[in-house]
């Protein structure tokens, strides 16, 4: 699979987990891809932290609004019924367990939920942003990201080594290779990529890891 | 009623040494203006409460490139990587507070009150050196009051008693920030008259603001 | 989406025994059509969150003199004797806290905070049973959230979405009461299409909002 | 003295501490008059704890506002340049120091700056309202009394005995004999009654009472 392929099989599986009328936080990144697999008949209002409600699509070119932008600081639009607000208002809502679903990436993620995901220390502290507030406000945590590093070393980890986000907050985590409910110091395996058996997932996965009895195989985007 | 200054006139309100609120997230509702002289007047040692450091010559980051900033308090600093590399050299102090910590404790200086109890970092670096409580079962931090000398803000209009209306993803920090420091300078699009902003409209009340500057001058 | 309900329809959704929260400052901003069905229905052993507890007969003095109450917390009684007599009566348990403690507290619950500490009160009967804490030479005591089963606010005008806008001082405890109770039901004057606020001007967005009801009843 | 002619007294001299921009917070009863005695050239912008800035005067009979209260529930107007907003707002201004003067009334104040004014165990309990929160938030805290209860009884006490609305925060306590500073543990007499010797007014007043070298007539109203 090419990282695009990961990429999308990842957003597209995630974006099945929303619900009509869900309140959703994606995070920068993989995550903001989740936005446009959005199953038809379901609606979602997305919530960007630095202070708006109705987070729509990227404008036409020319028709960008310096006022106007998401987390990342790039050009986007505000859907009808949208609303705006500063940021105390806005983490009020992400803490205060108004977001529905956040979507976040991972640098590691482990069987107790713990997510590290905001530095590596010595080479990498860009600082945590809002993900410290979304990974303990929002009312479910999903983790995005490829199953391995680069280098191929696992990313599912028995415990996280890196610098915390939070600690057991994350509910299901979700990669190329499979969809993953965490369960106090265990990675219950709900639905696998089709191509690959249990055993071959077991073996980039660092994290005690168990196949639901329900195993179910994912639905891979056409 | 606050005064009605030009860019210079304002910035020079700025001390070296002084702590420095400035609204904004990257250069969204950044005073910009303010921000570009301060940075061309070369102050030094400020202490500096913003949610990031813009980018790389750009919003608050005009001020990392120019040397002005010895100590900063912030949510993000990866946008901008003159930050990190300064950090590392150790020209720089960071202290890295989660964006929905830094809102409230900005909101506490603003407001009166002592701190406040959130749940997010407990059991993260975040929480190193803070006390800890437990309230109905669920593990706190306290986290204490932010206040600066002064504030750089930025908004869209304002009325000639300094009432302010901001716009769209611009308001963020802003309006936090207008509570929290002694003196507070917003640089503005538009002033209007006193009585043509609807008081319900009126997101910062002008008794907070003490010097309104446009954002490109035109005659008063 | 909220739903679009008639005044008794939302009513109903208050049972015995519930923690209500409900918005105004005397009859002045209070969802007095709500109120007034819910005293009609006879609910009774309700924990009542409100500023105060309107006038005799009228906003939520209805629900006193309809013995709907058994616990008030609130930040002054003085306009309705009703609730005194009760008080001494020892058929009302009464917290009273003051004004800006309690829309601190109520914000807490909406924000997801621990509590805050506040100057306020210290060295009265209102610091008894607090935890008191000195920070930076000043006394502080810390007050705990408050969040409700429902909460019943009013506001001027919303849209299908359930955004609210609020009209001058009708405005009050409405906003941080739509952000601390597990249902909110709006009580509003006008509802109106999708689009039509601005969202700058939106005071409280819709995801707050589970249920509107118009003040007066008219074809949806 | 009337009542009427003590009230008159002590909220025209209150008047007179006022400067010109200073955000103002008047109680309910004697405190309200205080607004008909600004002197000429002094604007000063009221605070109306139920949320707004910028307080007018009652609007002509016919022109009530039902949203537009003050904190006693009566009509009032906004004036132009005046701002709405929330109780968490409101009472951020107040806690946070930005109001600049507040007048309440007392039901006992001492020479501590100690003051008593919501409630008598067993008989008046009213509640606090916003009353604690603007005496220990605004700057200052001028309080407007007559100086002694209808029984002749002293207001201006050694100690509190009534539960507290607020420890050691009253700077100031104007009465119909005189105007007093609080100074640890006595009352300063700045300014007195000119019909009243100091020792007249020393008989009614149970505090530590000491007068200023610089003691001078109160100028009464017209």
């Amino acid at each position: 699979m090419t990282d695009e392929q990961k990429r999308i099989i990842i957003a597209q599986r995630i974006a099945q987990e929303l619900s009509d009328g869900d309140v959703v936080n994606l995070g920068i990144g993989l995550p903001t891809m989740v936005a446009s697999y959005i199953p038809p008949g379901i609606e979602v209002i997305f919530q960007s932290e630095n202070g708006f409600l109705g987070l729509g699509p990227a404008p036409a070119p020319g028709d960008e609004d310096p006022d106007v932008v998401n987390a990342g600081g790039q050009p986007v639009t505000i859907l009808p019924g949208g609303a705006c607000f500063d940021s105390a208002l806005s983490f009020a809502i992400i803490r205060g367990g108004h977001v529905d679903v956040t979507v976040l990436g991972a640098l590691e993620v482990d069987a107790w939920g713990n997510l590290a995901s905001w530095m590596i220390p010595g080479k990498m502290v860009p600082g945590m942003g809002g993900a410290m507030d979304l990974v303990v406000g929002a009312r479910k945590v999903i983790v995005g990201t490829s199953h391995t590093t680069k280098d191929g070393k696992p990313k599912l980890l028995r415990q996280c080594r890196l610098p915390l986000t939070a600690a057991r907050e994350v509910d299901l985590v979700v990669t190329e290779l499979g969809v993953f409910k965490v369960d106090h110091g265990s990675l219950v395996l709900l639905e696998k990529h089709p191509d690959y058996t249990v055993d071959q997932i077991r073996v980039v996965t660092e994290a005690p890891m168990e196949a639901a009895p329900e195993l179910k195989d994912m639905v891979l985007p056409v | 009623m606050p005064k009605i200054l030009s860019i210079p006139e304002a910035v020079a309100k700025v001390q070296s040494g002084n702590t420095v609120m400035i609204g904004g997230f990257m250069t969204c509702g950044a005073p910009v203006n303010l921000i570009a002289e301060l940075a061309r007047r070369g102050v030094h040692d400020l202490t500096l409460i913003s949610n990031d450091t813009g980018v790389q010559g750009d919003g608050v980051g005009m001020l990392i490139s120019a040397d002005a900033v010895t100590k900063l308090i912030a949510s993000h600093i990866g946008t901008n990587p003159e930050t990190g590399r300064r950090m590392i050299d150790g020209r720089l102090s960071v202290e890295l507070v989660p964006q929905g910590t830094l809102a409230e404790r900005i909101r506490c200086g603003g407001a009166g009150l002592g701190g406040v109890l959130t749940p997010t970092g407990v059991g993260t670096i975040a929480a190193e050196g803070k006390q800890e409580f437990v309230i109905d079962g669920r593990a706190y931090l306290l986290e204490t009051p932010l206040r600066a000398d002064i504030a750089l803000i930025k908004a869209w209009k304002a009325d000639r008693r300094g009432n302010l209306v901001y716009r769209r993803s611009a308001r963020n920090f802003n309006p936090v920030m207008a509570m929290a420091a002694d003196l507070v300078i917003a640089e503005v699009e538009e002033i209007v008259d006193v009585g043509e902003l609807d008081p319900d409209q009126i997101m910062t009340p002008g008794i907070f603001v003490d010097v309104l500057t446009r954002s490109v001058s035109t005659d008063d």
